[in-house]
């Protein structure tokens, strides 16, 4: 197995505020990494560090070994790697279509084929495949930004796919989701994984998800890494529950 | 929208462009005028539609890339060149210049933005009012030619005005095409998230350095036909007060609209000459007007529109709801 | 040496004007996420207000009761009901296009109803002139100065310190949310305007006797008090006095040692660089975001 | 008892020149109204309409393209010599005659058959300013502060050209902005140059302000201007600041003339102001129309122009007229001048220039 | 259900010409945690905007104790006892948290005891007091939720209607959001929540709606619906409990 992401000592300070404090850990390819920890302790923080959204103060990292702090995110996405975000984040007055094509669009040939090709750049009967898959059908004409709270969230997840990406990064996609809609969704992330060998790290507070779907996770607090272990190694440490989950 | 409907589409299209050929053709010298200066600014407009409507910079500053369109016309013809020289120089000039005042979009949005884009406009107009040696400053340019095209002249009012026309033509189907290609939608990205565009791998500063270069091209044009429009050009005309009559063009008309530009560039021009009878207070009377409309329908004359056809599709989707739940009722 | 204290001083009483203007700017944006382009005219027009009330017949003091009176009611109520109320929930452009029609609007009345001509207006401060630091300054300009600080001060407090004044930013930057909490919204967009029109109004009266009552007045002093206003920081009522200071210092000195054909250039750069290294204004607040 | 003559004003109705405008627009008005109520020209009633050019050329020119696709007898204004160059080739295709206000030297330059003056062209008032501030004012060196626009920049020039022909050294050359109200930079650098006269040339207000600025920086050297620094609007604004202050005047409501103080009350009576010399030019324009008209015995666009070039209309003949001008083949017109200066707040006539011929 | 607090009676009602809500009625019982659960877009949302009057309703009325407040301002429900949580980020960016808090009080006629309250609440939610001067758009999402819970909750309402108050909090914080609210019932309180992660919710709810393409589908006892075999296979991820086990 090789790395496809690795992360050595990223920091990320706001103000006085180390919201990242000193990460260091790999994701080997084909994993479903889980990433949990308390509110605040810096999850997606840590992704905005990796994705390009935010410079980290320190730090370093590599997808497939090259070194890609400092590059912008879409220079990232061009390499394959996509990711949802926490907070909802569609093109509220597209349609539903028009989002999912938008989403993977710019894998599509380039500056020039884009500006002469087709309108769809190919990719309509894609996004219908989609569209059907996260049962949005009867929504796929109207604007993104009139579905419900679970409905942008499945989106938003759908759209993160629409470029074939290796690697993707989910900030809590089940929020929000239906029960059983998660199921399905649980079942298309690892079909994609088993199928197109896509890597695959999941922030999630829901546990049952994260428990059921990941083969390794990793936990936070306050900036740093708390624990890192199978499913079930995570649940039963002490430090974790305290910290996290309860009881 | 139906069959039914496209082709209505088609027809009233055609009807337009027929009558905007035929009627004008016994138009006098002032009314020809008028109409000609409609085409130009709704070539300026379309250029800020683009840059302001569809991917969300606000730029100030469309009324100086008309100015500096209309000077490199007005210097080039004036020493002789064709116009279609001086065309081909405003266009890449000002889509150079459009692609560098791109970059404070990088950094900054919205009224920020305005506000670069206002100060440039200001020192292009002292440097036009100021380089007395480039633009005979103050003074202006006089006695600018009028072309030939494929050797017909246009000095006459009518030809000139069919010479705009055409210009306006090929302007609206390549940005019809662009538009509706994969750019614009990458555009319409810019305006409605650039945060998630970026994370998708579209690559917002080329297209944001796009958006602001093509639309200022667009000024450029629009400045090169104004030049021999008006033969003559001095600087006042392309101060900050051009910027927002185009603004104002873009979002009476609808911005983020194709046809947008059309009816704005057709309120702002034409307006104020329909209400000249009542003398001093014409302009009044248009400030008036335009508030009006704007209260009517904030998003501009074609969110009317829009908003009749939202309302058809609603009307569709809630049908094809109510599909899926009888369907679901009836499964057990 | 002494020039460029001349200078300095001057610069300082023009930058106080910007600044009084400039301080509407950055009310509306942090009450109302509002650009008014039309707050030039606004303070143009109490003035000629006051001198109808004048030509009327009135005395000075009852033409300014009246005159704020006046403004409270067209450029505070009326505005917001007829301009603000339909316009606010589709975004900053629609409202600013709708006060730039407005700004046209305002000047061709007063032009069409008043004068084109420009008129002397009382001034409320003894015309007087005072030394200090051995430069003269008119007591108009301190009056001028004072009443900026003063608002700025006041606004301040208001803003960040009461529930009202917390209210009237939940409204700006969350009306929805500021309903569902059981802010009065409409009250508070109605207070933001009546505070504006209010205290444009005061601007006219201390800054017309120094401008001149003149239609046209309004466009130069607006723009000069916006630049004024994003250079301090836009979202903080604080940063008109220091854009507005600026603003006017450096206007003068460019005038002075760059070149007067290029003088309305300096400000024009200064603002781009600080847009571009400074977004947020000299003393504004950054705009930040978690994604 | 004909139709009535039809005449088309295009002015700077709005935008920056519209206080030239609104006055020229009222002069007009105000003159058609005396005629019509003295039964008109040639017993044929007069009739005006204005158009607005916005102070934007561009307009102006799509103004006085319909104004002339209605054929009217005379075309006036525009005020602004930019405005004026753009639409004066159009006139003279039509072949109708253009009575304008621009001041600007190089209008009348061009061969234009069609173009005339209401007032003295830089090229003519010029002069006079340049010799008198060297034989009256014995000045060597003069700061010239001029507005960046086109009458501003025209005089500049003009004058510039004039003083080096008397070897007088420009100590200062400054441009400034229409509609500045802060002076405090100009002057200082006024004050930094030590010249022995200052020269400005500015709107009204422009001027009032830099009066006042002038004085609270104490600079005391002689102050010269044109018409626009020593009207009585700019005492109204300067107040005692004013004081001291020359000029050279053309036209003006000040003129120690009896018609034109007659005229001047008419005016205020009308309008509730004082009109600046541009009320004048449009008052002017109209009666330079009659007085042509009456000549020809007949309404006559096409012989209108030739009629006009080389005519002298006496004030005792027409009194509208105000005093004696007499027009030269370029248009350019030729009348008495005065050179004031404000003592006390009020207009003093030092000299009397005389017609030149 | 003759002690119900609130009564939705026939709610018909959307977003302009597209119908929701197509009839929807229940009632919540006085001093009882409700959760109302159900696919994405069933128009869970939109039945409180409709509660809270902030959907204008083509038919339908909602009665909150024995009066019809169908229509009423938000002030003046806020006034009659009811309060609302929304779903997503509603905060106010700009100000700081504790102002943010402090804002939920506005309607509040008791403010005497106001600064005690708001201490309580931020010992619950003690991440929030150690930031209470940053500005709120600085939280991160779960903590944007934290304040947004302790802001909704400041009032002493009578009805609280909370909409997935569970997106985004850690588990830790969910336990403590839900204790909350079952301290609020304690105290006579009544809850209508809307929750996704429907088995946490219904294990401390007395009743449970299931609302399905903007009708009613079930309304029942919390326990009943939990075990229903057909909701379950339907909303509640049927298979998932298998995986999980
Ligand atoms: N602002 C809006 N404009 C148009 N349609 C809307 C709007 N908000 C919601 N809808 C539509 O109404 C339906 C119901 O939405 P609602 O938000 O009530 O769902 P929900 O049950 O709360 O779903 P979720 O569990 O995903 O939050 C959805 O199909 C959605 O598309
Ligand atoms: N722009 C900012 N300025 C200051 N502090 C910030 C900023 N952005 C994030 N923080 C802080 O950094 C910390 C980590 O935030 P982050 O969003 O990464 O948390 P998280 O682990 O994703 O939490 P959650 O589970 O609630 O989403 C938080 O304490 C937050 O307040
Ligand atoms: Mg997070
Ligand atoms: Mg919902």
């Amino acid at each position: 197995m090789t790395a496809v992401l690795e992360i050595s000592n990223v920091k990320k300070s706001f103000g006085g505020i180390k919201a990242v404090d000193g990460v260091s850990f790999d994701v080997q390819e084909g994993e479903i990494l889980g990433l949990i920890g308390p509110n605040g302790c810096g999850k997606s923080t840590l992704f905005n560090c990796i994705l390009g959204q935010l410079t980290p103060t320190d730090g370093e990292v590599k997808v497939d070994g090259k070194v890609v702090t400092g590059l912008r995110p879409s220079e990232l996405n061009r390499l394959g790697v996509s990711r949802t975000f926490q907070l909802l984040q569609v093109f509220p007055k597209l349609s539903v279509r028009e989002n999912l094509i938008l989403a993977g669009q710019e894998h599509q040939g380039n500056m020039m084929s884009r500006l002469f090709g087709p309108s769809d750049a190919g990719l309509s009967a894609a996004a219908d495949q989609m569209i059907g898959f996260f049962k949005l059908d009867h929504l796929a004409t109207e604007a993104a930004g009139g579905l419900s709270y679970g409905q942008q969230k499945l989106l938003d997840a759908a759209m993160a796919f629409m470029g074939g990406p290796r690697l993707v990064l989910l900030d809590e996609p089940a929020g929000g989701v239906n029960l059983t809609m998660l199921g399905d969704l649980k079942e298309r992330l690892a079909a994609i994984n088993r199928e197109k060998r896509a890597t695959f790290v999941v922030i999630e507070h829901n546990m049952e998800f994260v428990m059921s779907l990941c083969t390794r996770v990793m936990v936070m607090a306050e900036g740093k890494l708390l624990a890192m272990g199978t499913p079930a190694e995570v649940r039963a440490n002490p430090a974790v529950i305290e910290a996290y989950l309860g009881h | 929208m139906t069959i039914n409907g496209k082709y209505w589409r088609i027809a009233l299209g055609l009807a337009v462009i027929a009558a905007l050929i035929i009627v004008p053709m016994n138009f006098n010298r002032y009314g020809l005028y008028i109409l000609s200066q409609w085409a130009v600014m709704t070539i300026a407009a379309m250029g800020l539609n683009l840059t302001l409507g569809y991917a969300g910079q606000v730029s100030l500053a469309q009324g100086a890339f008309v100015g500096i369109g209309a000077y490199a016309a007005a210097i080039m013809t004036t020493q002789g060149m064709p116009l279609i020289a001086a065309l081909g120089v405003a266009i890449v000039l000002c889509f150079a210049i459009g692609w560098i005042l791109g970059y404070p979009a990088l950094r900054v949005q919205h009224h920020y933005l305005a506000f670069v884009t206002l100060a440039f406009s200001t020192l292009a107009f002292l440097v036009f009012r100021n380089e007395d040696w480039l633009t005979k400053g103050i003074y202006g340019i006089s006695g600018i030619p009028r072309p030939n095209v494929l050797g017909f002249a246009t000095n006459r009012p009518l030809p000139f005005y069919y010479f705009c026309l055409g210009s306006l033509a090929i302007v609206s189907l390549a940005m019809w095409w662009l538009i509706r290609s994969p750019w614009g939608r990458a555009f319409v990205a810019l305006r409605e998230n650039p945060v998630r565009a970026l994370s998708l791998g579209i690559d917002t500063r080329r297209y944001t350095l796009m958006a602001f270069a093509i639309g200022s091209a667009l000024g450029g044009v629009a400045g090169a036909l104004y030049a021999p429009l008006t033969q003559y050009i001095d600087p006042v005309p392309f101060n900050l007060s051009l910027s927002l009559d185009l603004l104002m063009m873009v979002i009476v008309g609808g911005s983020g609209f194709f046809f947008g530009p059309f009816l704005g560039a057709m309120i702002a021009v034409l307006l104020p000459e329909w209400l000249r009878f009542t003398q001093g207070y014409y302009l009044m009377l248009y400030a008036i007007a335009v508030m009006l409309l704007l209260i009517y329908s904030p998003t501009g004359i074609l969110g009317i529109l829009d908003r009749y056809l939202a309302e058809r599709r609603t009307k569709a989707a809630s049908a094809l709801r109510a599909v899926t739940k009888s369907r679901l009722e009836t499964a057990p | 040496m002494s020039n460029l204290l001349d200078l300095l001083v001057a610069g300082l009483a023009t930058g106080a004007i910007y600044a009084l203007v400039a301080v509407g700017f950055t009310l509306l944006w942090q009450t109302s996420q509002t650009i008014n382009f039309a707050q030039g005219e606004f303070v143009m027009l109490p003035a000629f207000l006051m001198l109808a009330v004048m030509h009327a017949g009135a005395p000075f003091w009852l033409a300014i009761i009246l005159g704020i009176l006046l403004s409270l009611l067209l450029l505070g109520l009326g505005f917001k009901l007829l301009l603000v109320d339909p316009m606010l929930r589709h975004g900053v452009l629609p409202l600013a296009i709708a006060t730039m029609a407005l700004a046209i609007g305002i000047k061709e009345a007063v032009k069409q109803f008043f004068s084109a001509e420009a008129s002397p207006f009382p001034s409320i401060v003894p015309a007087g002139d005072v030394s200090i630091l051995g430069r003269v300054v008119s007591l108009q300009s301190l009056g001028v100065l004072a009443l900026a600080i003063a608002v700025v001060i006041g606004l301040t407090m208001l803003l960040n310190r009461t529930s009202i004044g917390h209210q009237m930013q939940a409204t700006a930057q969350n009306p929805t949310v500021a309903r569902i909490i059981g802010v009065p919204v409409e009250r508070m967009i109605l207070l933001t305007f009546l505070i504006n029109a209010f205290l444009v109004a005061l601007a006219s009266l201390l800054i017309t006797p120094i401008y001149l009552a003149k239609f046209s007045s309004g466009e130069v002093l607006g723009q000069a008090a916006f630049i004024a206003a994003i250079v301090g920081g836009f979202n903080q009522v604080r940063g008109a006095i220091a854009g507005g200071l600026l603003i006017g210092v450096v206007d003068n000195l460019a005038a002075a040692y760059v070149s007067t054909q290029y003088r309305a250039a300096v400000p024009m750069v200064l603002l781009i660089v600080i847009i571009l290294f400074r977004p947020q204004g000299l003393l504004g607040r950054p705009e930040e975001r978690t994604v | 008892q004909g139709a009535p003559i039809k005449l088309a004003d295009v002015a700077e109705l709005s935008g920056g020149g519209a206080t030239v405008g609104n006055n020229w627009k009222n002069g007009i008005d105000l003159a058609i109204e005396e005629i019509n109520a003295k039964g008109g020209v040639l017993g044929r009633k007069l009739e005006v309409t204005h158009a607005d050019s916005q102070s934007n050329p561009g307009v102006a020119r799509a103004q006085v393209q319909k104004a002339l696709d209605n054929e009217p007898y005379v075309l006036l204004g525009p005020g602004y010599s930019g405005s004026v160059k753009v639409t004066s080739p159009l006139a003279a295709e039509a072949g109708i005659a253009q009575i304008m206000g621009g001041e600007a030297a190089e209008l009348t330059q061009g061969g234009n058959k069609f173009l005339f003056r209401t007032s003295f062209g830089q090229q003519s008032s010029m002069p006079k300013v340049a010799k008198y501030i060297n034989d009256e004012l014995k000045a060597k060196s003069v700061a010239v502060v001029w507005v960046n626009n086109d009458f501003g920049k025209g005089g500049r020039d003009v004058i510039t050209k004039e003083f080096a022909k008397y070897n007088i050294k420009v100590a200062a050359d400054l441009s400034t902005e229409a509609g500045q109200a802060d002076f405090a930079a100009d002057v200082s650098k006024i004050k930094a140059a030590a010249p022995d006269a200052v020269f400005i040339y500015l709107n009204e207000e422009e001027s009032a302000r830099i009066l006042k600025e002038l004085k609270r920086q104490a600079v005391t050297v002689p102050l010269m201007g044109e018409t626009t620094l020593v009207g009585q609007k700019v005492v109204e604004l300067a107040g005692d600041a004013a004081n001291g202050a020359r000029g050279h005047v053309g036209l003006t409501t000040d003129a120690p003339v009896d018609l034109v103080k007659a005229f001047r009350e008419k005016f205020v009576k009308k309008y509730n102001y004082v009109p600046d010399h541009n009320g004048l030019k449009g008052y002017l324009a109209i009666y330079m129309i009659k007085a042509t008209t009456d000549k020809m015995g007949k309404v006559d666009s096409k012989a209108f122009a030739d009629t006009l070039h080389g005519l002298t209309i006496k004030a005792a003949n027409e009194p509208g007229i105000l005093m004696d001008v007499t027009f030269d083949e370029k248009g350019d017109i030729d009348r008495q001048g005065f050179l004031v200066e404000i003592v006390e707040g009020k207009q003093v006539v030092k000299q009397v220039l005389p017609k030149l011929n | 259900m003759s002690d119900a607090i609130l009564d939705v009676q026939g709610l018909v009602g959307g977003y302009g010409k597209m119908t929701i809500l197509n009839g929807t009625s229940f009632s919540v019982p006085a001093g009882s945690i409700t959760t109302v659960i159900g696919p994405n877009g069933a128009g869970k949302s939109t039945v409180f905007k409709a509660i809270f009057g902030l959907l204008k309703l083509r038919e339908g009325k909602v009665v909150f104790k024995g009066r019809d407040v169908t229509g009423l301002s938000q002030r003046e429900l806020l006034n009659a006892g009811i309060c609302y949580v929304p779903q997503g980020r509603n905060i106010f960016p700009e100000l700081s948290v504790r102002d943010n808090i402090q804002l939920g009080a506005v309607v509040a006629r008791d403010i005497a005891d106001l600064p005690a309250r708001i201490e309580a609440a931020l010992d619950k939610f003690p991440v929030l007091r150690k930031k209470a001067a940053q500005q709120a758009s600085t939280l991160s999402g779960g903590e944007q939720k934290q304040l947004e819970i302790v802001r909704g909750l400041l009032l002493n309402p009578q009805l609280v209607l909370i909409d997935e108050p569970s997106i985004g909090l850690s588990p830790l914080m969910v336990q403590q959001t839900f204790n909350i609210l079952k301290e609020l019932r304690d105290r006579g309180v009544s809850i209508l929540m809307i929750e996704q992660n429907a088995r946490s919710a219904l294990e401390i709810s007395d009743y449970g709606i299931v609302l399905e393409l903007g009708q009613t589908r079930l309304v029942d006892k919390a326990d009943r619906v939990l075990n229903d075999p057909r909701i379950g296979q339907l909303f509640l991820g049927g298979a998932m409990t298998e995986t999980a086990a």
